[in-house]
């Protein structure tokens, strides 16, 4: 089974093969990866060489922590990746744009209101988190179509706040 | 002193348990709601629910805090840090119950507590002090301050402390924005909006002395801490001794830091802050009134438990020590263990800890207050843990701190452990050149990745992603829809229980 | 010295590998096929099977192990403490393949090693040793030593340690029995069944000198260990120092120790073992030429790195201490930590860790091999854990070990921390009234309760039935069901992925 | 629900109210008992004293370890248990006895053949676990029936290993 997997801007083609090998370019390895108590966390062997690396799987993606050090890694069907990233290429940011609280807070201020001009760094909501003002800014210029929460509200991570048009 | 009732939660809380517990000492803990399960509930003999998840209607409300302690017949509170620790209302409040308060008299707070006042005290009696504000003024009154005093200046909360609140201003334009906000995160944090001007001095190191004072007028010091490592105003990394101070420098800082304590009529554990400058100047900072977050580094290289030692200075016994019986051993460095995500912006992180494995092993100290099962919510403190770790000289604790941290895994929700890591990394860090503006300056995560580490992180999502692939397509699908629906199953089960 | 391969499994392989990471050296680790995910494999930089489960087939194998340290380029071996750790043909086979081994020389372990020869080479220069046998005797010279030294009397196997295949005589017609059984198991535990006897002596203390040793003719000893609390011969609770040595006696046995020592050629880190009587009369019993378990109390009190001085000296590095540079500084106290049943008759217990919450804080190490998740298996030493505690006085660190103790949680196994809880309430333990004899003269699991306990225990049992009881009327019966169900598939996945 | 409650020799009688309380003899108790992580840790206030407990059930049993000690306690439906102690009464041992494993483990030697008369004290297996030696003696005098294991069987706890009769 052939793989291509993209760390940063690198893409290896990885085969992964039936025996606990993998093959990475011309170099076999032998491998042999386990999981740590059925949790996030894995014993990987390489040659011997022992590692140790959290890895969650996001939105289709791995995130790797690995010696101090996170990667983002995609891994894609060796075949289909193309495919994907010509489907990719297609798709265009709308001139829409909900902006997401990017952590579970308390709302405590709104400083906009539906209809107003922002520009790229005005403060959209503040919002309070383990004690701690975090202020969301908006991303670009634009105006503010709907705003969706008022003070004292709890957000979840990821809800929308604001959106922008 | 019998029965010791702890107003906080977390870490600290589970910190001043253990004391407690090992002077033999009953111990009450109170809790918010969504604190049942927490450590220090867990931790302790007896335990007081107090009050909804928000602080404000749980640990810091005065009033249940000392029901709480009456209907338990504590006869102490000790109140860690943060919350209510340095409010003299607080103090006054355990006086007026006939309560030991573990911390200074009430007058003391009274007067450390507002920075600004305790600035210009300390300023009459000699102590040096940096050019800025020193008592309560109006908006309008800070804004002609800030222009006399030019930038870049701190705005600090005068009720603050821990660096919570504190905004750096580097554009006068910006000055009333900054104000409203700093004004409006002091009051949510300490009940008090006033603020105060400082001039911010570049290439400073933060160096704070450990004090200990007792009710017979016998007050000494433990040494500095150096606490340069900060980010947004929160120290990130401490360590003790510090580099830039030689023996002479440390006795006559010490003194002062004694001057600074006797000044304030201080009793039991307390902290004073310095800035200490290239020149070897140093200019008072401000005390805190509690025990620091930091104090495990003192206790490493002095021997002295200090939270001990408060409690036994609270029921008025003597100082078992003399200046002169302190004696530093080796080098003590900690790592506050936040939960927070330092690849997206150190936002905060929140959820259950699916997995937990602290490191251990020789000259490694844990003070945590989670355990794996336990729910990290959004309505406290980031702070989950500190890692202390002891060596022979700073290059042996250096490396033992890089092992610990190799070895310490939190799953369920990010933490700033990679931070820890790549700070530790840093040349400069090392050599031991730091100032305030170390993390602000010229350190970013890293980009750059070992070649041969890019390639185990692929091999380890691919195989990975390939026994996932595997299991999809043959045996397992139907055993992960059911684990799923048992999930939901055992939250319903979770909702009928309560 | 570059790359360090660790011979060892458990807790010392871990202590060890965590002093080269400290030390910036390479590490290798070797595994059996149960082990491939121990905590050692997790924590080195390179892994290398080394065979089947069973110990004469893995860690015992000198062949093996050598062949992993060419495979892996290391130029060094530790061999922790037990399996081939005081073996002289693998301190050879070391020598052979040009690998440094860290420990003795080959020649002070085959002497030393033989400890009915060290107890004749040490009478001959002055070292006041115990009645018995010194050189190998036969099944019937043994017989007729015995009837000659008397009763009680202690039968050991010449190539031991650590309390492992020795038996008390009381009965001379017991005698064969308990030398076969004695044989076997030193032939099982060390490939070697030669035996030894000696007078027992009552009313003693074990007490141990640390000492470490380089290459350039220097030697010193690090003081006192306190290991009299014993079961079967294995020690069950250590501390440093002891209440029994005076400042004074404490420099006789330790000259004393040195000499020993000195005497037998020493490199490296070595225990000098006496016996104590009453009258403050020493006696040598064995030199253990390598790491002690209880090493980390020692650690604690000096300051010094035991495990890496053992490296640097190695290396060839002079030692980085002079006699009068060893300075204690408080109390150190260590309870080794076993999976096996105190309720039980402290029958080995096995099977996988599912939840672990071990202490921390103040004062607290944990040198430990096992993790939540792992599976602890019949082949190798119970030892799962240590837990050492630190304080200034012995009161504090008694104190302290409670608390940690009571903070320690195992689940999946059964542990003798009950055990240790209730010799740390023992009168006689706390007034440090101890011998060897102590946990077998009047010592055993309480009997008695505070009633309010016993009802403590009948309402949480009564609260579980009852929420049981309460899930099986209702909607929970098909709940439990599932997740049987579900663990026997996990079973069936697990066997898929291998 | 009210139920009898056996900790070694004493009995109570415990009422599960449903409102968190239970009723001990003439007092009453507000009680909280929640599992910590779904595992055998349970933490348990009763009117605001807090405790720690490891709960196990082992052959409907409740084995409760609480500040180092250990509690085997016995929870029987409060009518029923008059029965339940009738019955037990009338079970007797039978002559034959099958002697158990106490642990996992080796077995090194069996001292001992069918056939063979034994006493009370004798050992009859010696089995090895985490590298010591442990001896299986007989509970009583009687003779070897029969021998289901030999040297260097391995052995799960609770096998039968030789049944005296």
């Amino acid at each position: 089974m052939k793989y291509a997997v993209t760390v940063k801007d690198q893409t290896f083609t990885i085969e992964v093969m039936p025996d606990e090998r993998v093959r990475v370019g011309d170099h076999t390895h032998t491998v042999d990866l386990q999981s740590i108590n059925d949790g996030f966390l894995y014993s990987l062997l390489i040659d011997n060489n022992s590692y140790e690396a959290l890895i969650e799987e996001q939105e289709g993606k791995y995130q790797v922590l690995l010696l101090g050090e996170l990667y983002t890694v995609q891994v894609e069907d060796a075949l289909r990746s193309q495919i994907t990233r010509r489907r990719r290429a297609r798709a265009r940011p709308s001139g829409r744009m909900g902006i997401k609280a990017p952590m579970p807070g308390l709302v405590i201020d709104v400083p906009v209101s539906e209809g107003q001009e922002v520009f790229a760094g005005d403060v959209l909501v503040i919002l309070e988190s383990m004690k701690m003002e975090n202020e969301v800014r908006a991303p670009r210029d634009g105006r503010v179509n709907r705003v969706q929460v008022g003070p004292s509200d709890t957000v979840e991570k990821g809800q929308i706040l604001v959106v922008l048009e | 002193m019998k029965k010791v009732l702890v107003a906080n939660r977390g870490e600290i809380a589970v910190r001043v348990l253990r004391a407690c517990r090992e002077l033999g000492l009953q111990t009450v803990a109170v809790y918010s709601d969504v604190d049942r399960n927490a450590l220090h509930v867990r931790y302790a003999d007896e335990a007081y629910p107090i009050g909804p998840a928000s602080a404000r209607e749980s640990y810091l409300c005065i009033d249940r805090i000392i029901e709480a302690a009456e209907l338990s017949g504590a006869d102490a509170i000790h109140p860690g840090y943060g919350f209510l620790a340095e409010q003299s209302e607080f103090a006054q409040a355990c006086r007026d119950a006939g309560l030991i308060f573990v911390g200074p008299r009430p007058e003391t707070l009274a007067m450390a507590g507002d920075k600004a006042v305790a600035r210009r005290i300390m300023r009459e009696v000699g102590v040096p002090i940096i050019k800025g504000t020193d008592k309560e003024l109006s908006d309008e009154d800070l804004v002609a301050a800030a222009h006399r005093i030019g930038t870049p200046l701190k705005i600090k909360p005068a009720a603050g402390g821990g660096g919570k609140g504190m905004r750096t201003l580097y554009r006068l334009q910006d000055l009333n924005e900054v104000l409203s906000a700093a004004r409006r995160e002091a009051e949510a944090a300490f009940g008090d909006g006033t603020l105060y001007l400082e001039k911010m001095m570049e290439d400073a190191r933060h160096i704070e002395f450990q004090i200990l004072a007792d009710h017979h007028g016998n007050t000494i010091h433990l040494g500095e801490r150096e606490c340069s490592i900060q980010r947004r105003h929160q120290k990130v990394i401490e360590e003790a001794p510090s580099r830039a101070i030689t023996p002479e420098l440390r006795q006559r800082m010490g003194e002062m830091a004694v001057r600074v304590a006797k000044t304030a009529d201080y009793t039991n554990a307390g902290t004073v802050e310095f800035l200490l400058d290239k020149e070897g100047n140093f200019y008072f900072l401000e005390m805190n009134c509690r025990l620091q977050v930091e104090h495990p580094i003192t206790e490493m290289i002095t021997g002295v438990d200090i939270v001990k030692e408060q409690l036994r200075v609270a029921s008025g016994r003597k100082l078992r020590y003399r200046q002169e019986d302190i004696q530093q051993r080796g080098w003590a460095l900690e790592c506050r263990i936040l939960a927070e995500d330092p690849y997206d912006d150190f936002m905060p992180s929140t959820g259950r800890i699916t997995g937990l494995h602290e490191p251990t092993g020789p000259g490694v100290r844990v003070d945590s207050g989670i355990y794996e099962g336990f729910d990290i919510s959004l309505y406290y403190d980031s702070l989950i843990a500190k890692l202390a770790v002891w060596g022979e000289t700073r290059g042996e604790a250096l490396l033992r701190m890089r092992r610990a941290l190799e070895e310490y895994r939190v799953m369920g929700v990010r933490t700033n452990i990679p931070f820890h890591q790549q700070i530790l990394n840093d040349t400069r860090f090392i050599g031991g050149q730091i100032d305030t503006t170390f993390l602000e300056s010229g350190f970013s995560m890293a980009e750059e990745d070992n070649p041969n580490d890019v390639e185990v992180a692929a091999i380890a999502a691919v195989l990975l992603a390939h026994r996932q692939r595997q299991r999809t397509l043959s045996i397992i699908k139907p055993q992960e829809d059911q684990s799923q629906s048992n999930w939901r199953r055992r939250g319903r089960w979770e909702a009928v229980r309560r």
